[in-house]
């Protein structure tokens, strides 16, 4: 299918028709904050973002999900679980980054030996349509770790901002779906070579660099490294580089109980918290800081690799923003790249 | 497509103190539905994760053989939320069961090799769950000679009482048991099991070691191992670590990329040696 | 400021020389625009990583507690009376720091800079007199740094610091005092015009604690949130679970709380903590006369009574 | 039950004092004073005991008041447990109704072993302040 052509003063109009097939979830702006959620009038959309304070990861592992209810905490014979949504979903909007998650996610709730039912059940159906970033921003190292401005993993459509219209790339049979019909012109050439240029001018913006060849290595060899240390003294444990990160993925699970009945939920948990590796006996194999944040690393970096054959990070740039302390990633990484390896 | 966070039901058949603390129980369990015993295929070694609706899920490794039908057991200690509610319940209440988990030791490989057991407290429920089903009369004969080192801090809190004293009249087994500080009563070894293991010194020839216990029995035990000449290869340990999902998705077990409970809990020490020494 | 920066530098170079401290936290320049991020030095060699500028807007002293060796710390008037609390507290000796007060003008919000800016990306933000140069692809921007302070910084009384052992630069002037204007407005709103906008504010919480480890008074060996006999909330998302948990923080800080902005600061979503610490704040001087971090010598308000506290609130039949 | 229902009663949760209050609850009863009956009493050492999250986790759990009720000033059993619990309440209660939870769902009392008088009034009092609240809403989880 030939890429086609949606005008931006036709974007909302165009949200507006796929409302009535689709829950649309979209970047929207609640005062100060980009973020997603659902909306109801192709308006609401708000596409002209840097990127979104959290990433669109709810649509597929929500920080709260109800895992089942029961009626009677006597009889676990009677649980129920959540009924399934309704109409399919559709997320629009996202960055090519984040986009990118999935590929990840899935080799964690999708894997050879356990299948999350309620992952499969929201990632099935999902249809993404990403927009290209023409302006990357300076925290983003998306290039670095795989992805680019212009990604289309994870996507079914990509749209590409070329001043006053979107140039809109079908990437999969569900992206075509969802274009066919919709009486959108295809892009003519001058439209394309338009898009080369933005996505030429947007790969030479990228600023941002981080060294990934060999540091999965670098990372076994100075595991013991006090490096460690220092690197994270000033960190604060708290979770924003976690719960914030499209790609983290760690949760716990819960009771919560009223009266005779219930819920089993899980929720998001992060490394970062001591409370996540503290035994019931007291004992805690990542007692402080350094375990906790060399945890956060050798997991994106080494663990996830070793397992799964890619790295956990897409290079969004958002633990990088908005860590209170500024403990940067790529920082760290370089200087851990950078590390000569410790004698055992 | 089963989901695997739905727990099956069980219903509590019997409930054994087992330490004279009274802080370990053995609960036997039965399945409610015919087809979900069918289905509870496992191994020694292997755990599952409790339910206590309202309070939540732990996991416990089996203690029971799969040889010995209709008997799920698994033995509890109490020390959390979870567990101190399991320790309040009584016969003919329900519970929740999800498992089997985890990869349970790799029985196939002991065939015709001699096993030395070398368990401490209340990490010895798994290994007792292997005994039973080396002991069982149809698969007696796959295995050479079982020894078994067991000990726990006094014999009050030995487990498993009667079956030691079973164990202990039959010829075709070594049990060595020792409590750290004996009683009256106590006419058995006094000592540390690390130190008894070095003084017996089983051969390592054509043998496995099995190793579980507290943390600071392991620290002792593996130069006692490697001193009688057990290569890495030939020595396992089930690992304890914080858990929750069981599936390898919750992110919290993780020793180096190895899942404790997807990827274990039974390891062999060539394979710890590889990790990060994070647990 | 350049002078600051310097004279931090020569302090510490001088106390670890002399061996007076092991280790010194202030802070270095950040990897970002507008950031100036908590840096530990340890070596004279090292201490010229150390700065002063308006991005200066961590609160240190987060990082004093449960540490042994001698430390110096660099310290704002904020940071200052956290200092003092943590004495009073027991989590600190006076004896165990040196304390390099620095006057303070003031910090910059970067986000409202950023919030300004949409999407147009800062690329790099110098410090000039009054001043804070913002260059971005192909265009500059020159603000006034007053119009962009903190909240906690507009509200401040104490910007020279309340305790020190060196003092480098000259005190600034101080303002009279905190009229509390903002709390008494909002407390002329209706019960449910304050219940939805409280409801608001914790709807954007994610439960990441950077509120509470920011707070340098929040040193529990366990935390509230974390116990689980008893459970006193839940750890979800829900509006009672994050409303809970917000309130039972501020109150937790109720007589402690020197309103320095951390917790605010360190929030990824933007939540006015402030309008709750600061109600605690203004209740806590006007009921018992109290402000936080003042005064090594007065005890702390609830750790006290006295026979005539005012009791207004009790039921008479 | 909501409101809709026409059996609606308020539930009031009451922290008593051992020494006082309590007492004082027990002199009403055995003078066979009358008061509502919505009150669930939960005894306590002294209001000193009181940790602020008994209040809040009661209102979470969906009760529709809180009652503290403890010696009054300068009679504690313990002295001064009042006293520290007086400036603990002050500020609770302030911030309570600074974020919007209504005036009367969280009320503190003094009530003596020898007022079972006044403790019925006060139960009496904070029940039909309650009454007129409404069943709460705010900070109940679901």
């Amino acid at each position: 299918m030939k890429p086609k052509i949606l005008k931006k003063r036709d974007s909302a109009r165009f949200l507006d028709k796929l409302l009535r097939e689709y829950e649309v979830f979209a970047p929207v702006k609640r005062e100060d904050l980009v973020v997603f959620g659902r909306i109801h009038s192709g308006k609401e959309a708000f596409l002209d973002y840097m990127n979104s304070k959290m990433p669109p990861k709810e649509m597929l592992f929500p920080q709260l999900e109800i895992l089942f209810t029961y009626t009677s905490i006597d009889d676990p014979s009677k649980i129920e679980t959540p009924p399934s949504a309704g109409k399919p979903r559709l997320l629009f909007g996202t960055r090519p980054c984040d986009a990118r998650n999935s590929l990840l996610l899935d080799k964690v709730f999708d894997g050879e030996q356990y299948k999350d039912t309620y992952y499969r059940d929201r990632r099935a159906p999902l249809v993404v349509v990403g927009i290209g970033c023409i302006q990357p921003c300076p925290t983003c190292f998306c290039t670095s770790v795989g992805g680019g401005p212009f990604s289309r993993e994870g996507l079914d459509i990509l749209l590409i901002d070329i001043g006053d219209d979107y140039v809109a790339q079908v990437v999969s049979d569900r992206g075509k779906k969802l274009l066919e019909r919709r009486g959108l012109e295809d892009a003519g050439a001058d439209k394309l070579s338009l898009v080369k240029k933005v996505i030429r001018d947007a790969e030479a913006s990228m600023t941002s660099e981080v060294k990934i060849d060999g540091l999965a290595e670098k990372l076994a060899e100075i595991y013991d490294d006090p490096i460690w240390g220092l690197l994270t003294e000033k960190c604060l444990n708290c979770g924003v580089c976690t719960y914030l990160c499209p790609t983290c993925h760690c949760f716990d699970i819960v009771d919560e109980a009223r009266d005779s009945g219930g819920k089993r939920i899980r929720i998001w948990d992060t490394c970062q918290f001591p409370l996540f590796t503290l035994q019931a006996s007291g004992a805690n194999p990542r007692p402080t800081n350094k375990e906790r944040l060399r945890q956060r690393f050798m997991h994106k970096f080494k663990y996830f690799l070793d397992n799964y054959g890619q790295i956990g990070c897409v290079g969004c740039g958002r633990c990088v923003r908005e860590c209170p302390v500024n403990v940067d990633i790529r920082q760290v990484l370089t200087v851990l790249s950078n590390r000569l390896e410790v004698a055992p | 497509m089963r989901n695997p966070y739905l727990p099956l039901p069980m219903r509590i058949e019997r409930v054994v103190v087992e330490t004279d603390d009274r802080n370990i129980k053995t609960f036997s369990l039965s399945f409610f539905h015919e087809e979900d015993e069918a289905n509870f295929t496992y191994i020694p070694g292997q755990f599952a994760e409790l339910s206590v609706l309202g309070e939540g899920e732990a996991p416990f490794g089996m203690a029971s053989s799969p040889t010995q039908p209709g008997r799920l057991e698994f033995t509890v200690s109490k020390a959390g939320v979870v567990t101190t509610a399991l320790h309040n319940m009584e016969p003919g209440e329900i519970i929740g069961i999800r498992g089997p988990l985890g990869n349970g030791y790799p029985i196939e490989t002991f065939k015709g090799k001699n096993i030395v057991i070398i368990g401490g407290g209340f990490g010895f429920s798994t290994l007792r769950a292997l005994t039973n089903y080396m002991l069982d009369s149809h698969h007696r004969n796959s295995f050479g000679d079982i020894s078994i080192f067991y000990g726990a801090r006094s014999p009050g809190l030995l487990l498993y009482k009667d079956e030691l004293q079973e164990w202990g009249r039959r010829k075709d087994l070594g049990l060595y048991l020792t409590v750290d500080r004996g009683d009256n009563g106590w006419k058995g070894r006094v000592g540390v099991v690390p130190a008894i293991a070095k003084e017996v010194a089983p051969s390592a020839e054509n043998a496995y070691a099995l190793v579980c216990g507290p943390p600071i029995m392991i620290k002792f035990t593996l130069p006692v191992v490697h001193e009688l000449g057990f290569p890495p290869e030939r020595v396992l340990l089930s690992m304890e670590m914080k858990m929750k999902c069981g599936l390898g998705m919750c992110g919290r077990c993780n020793i180096g990329h190895k899942y404790v409970c997807r990827d274990g809990p039974v390891f062999t020490l060539a394979q710890l040696n590889q990790l990060p020494q994070e647990y | 400021m350049p002078d600051r920066s310097e004279r931090i530098r020569e302090a510490a170079r001088t106390l670890l020389r002399k061996n007076e401290v092991e280790l010194v936290i202030g802070f270095e320049g950040g990897t970002l625009p507008l950031h100036s991020t908590p840096c530990f030095i340890r070596k004279e060699g090292e201490v010229d990583r150390l700065v002063w500028n308006s991005f200066c807007d961590n609160n240190v002293s987060k990082y004093l507690v449960k540490r042994q060796e001698r430390i110096a710390l660099v310290t704002k008037g904020c940071d200052s009376r956290t200092v003092v609390e943590l004495i009073k507290e027991k989590q600190l000796s006076r004896e165990q720091v040196i304390i390099i007060g620095v006057p303070c003008q003031g910090l910059i919000d970067r986000r409202r800079i950023e919030g300004k800016r949409e999407a147009r990306e800062i690329l790099g933000a110098e410090e000039k007199d009054n001043q804070v140069v913002l260059k971005g692809a192909g265009w500059t921007d020159v603000l006034d740094r007053d119009k962009y302070l903190h909240s906690s910084c507009q509200a401040c009384t104490h910007r020279n610091p309340v305790i020190y052992d060196i003092l480098v630069g000259e005190g600034v002037e101080e303002d009279t005092g905190d009229s509390f204007s903002d709390i008494a407005e909002f407390g002329t709103k209706s019960p449910q015009e304050r219940w939805n906008y409280f409801s608001h504010e914790v709807d954007k919480c994610i439960r990441c604690y950077a509120c509470r480890n920011a707070c340098p008074l929040c040193y529990c060996g366990e935390c509230f949130v974390d116990r689980t006999r008893p459970q006193w909330i839940g750890k979800t998302t829900e509006i009672s679970d994050t409303m809970i948990f917000h309130l039972m923080r501020a109150f937790h800080m109720a007589g402690r709380c020197v309103d320095c902005g951390a917790c605010e600061r360190a929030c990824p979503m933007g939540i006015d903590f402030r309008k709750l610490t600061r109600k605690l704040v203004h209740d806590v001087k006007e009921l018992y006369g109290y402000e936080s971090g003042t005064s090594l010598d007065e005890v702390a308000p609830l750790a006290t009574f006295q026979p005539d506290d005012p009791e207004e609130f009790i039921l008479s039949p | 039950m909501g409101p809709e229902s026409n059996h609606w009663e308020p539930k009031i949760i009451a922290f008593l004092c051992n020494w006082c209050s309590y007492a004082g609850a027990d002199l009403a009863g055995v003078s066979r004073i009358q008061y509502p009956s919505n009150l669930r009493v939960i005894r306590v050492p002294c209001s000193g005991r009181i940790n602020p999250f008994f209040i809040v986790a009661s209102l979470q759990h969906g009760v529709d008041g809180v009652l503290v009720s403890g010696c009054h000033p300068g009679d504690c059993h313990y002295l001064s447990g009042n006293y520290s619990a007086r400036r603990k309440f002050a500020l609770l209660k302030s911030l309570l109704e600074f974020v919007g939870i209504e005036e009367g769902r969280v009320q503190f009392g003094w009530v003596s072993a020898a007022e079972g008088g006044r403790f019925a009034e006060v139960i009496a009092r904070v029940t039909e302040t309650v009454r007129t609240l409404g069943p709460a809403e705010k900070l109940v989880k679901r």
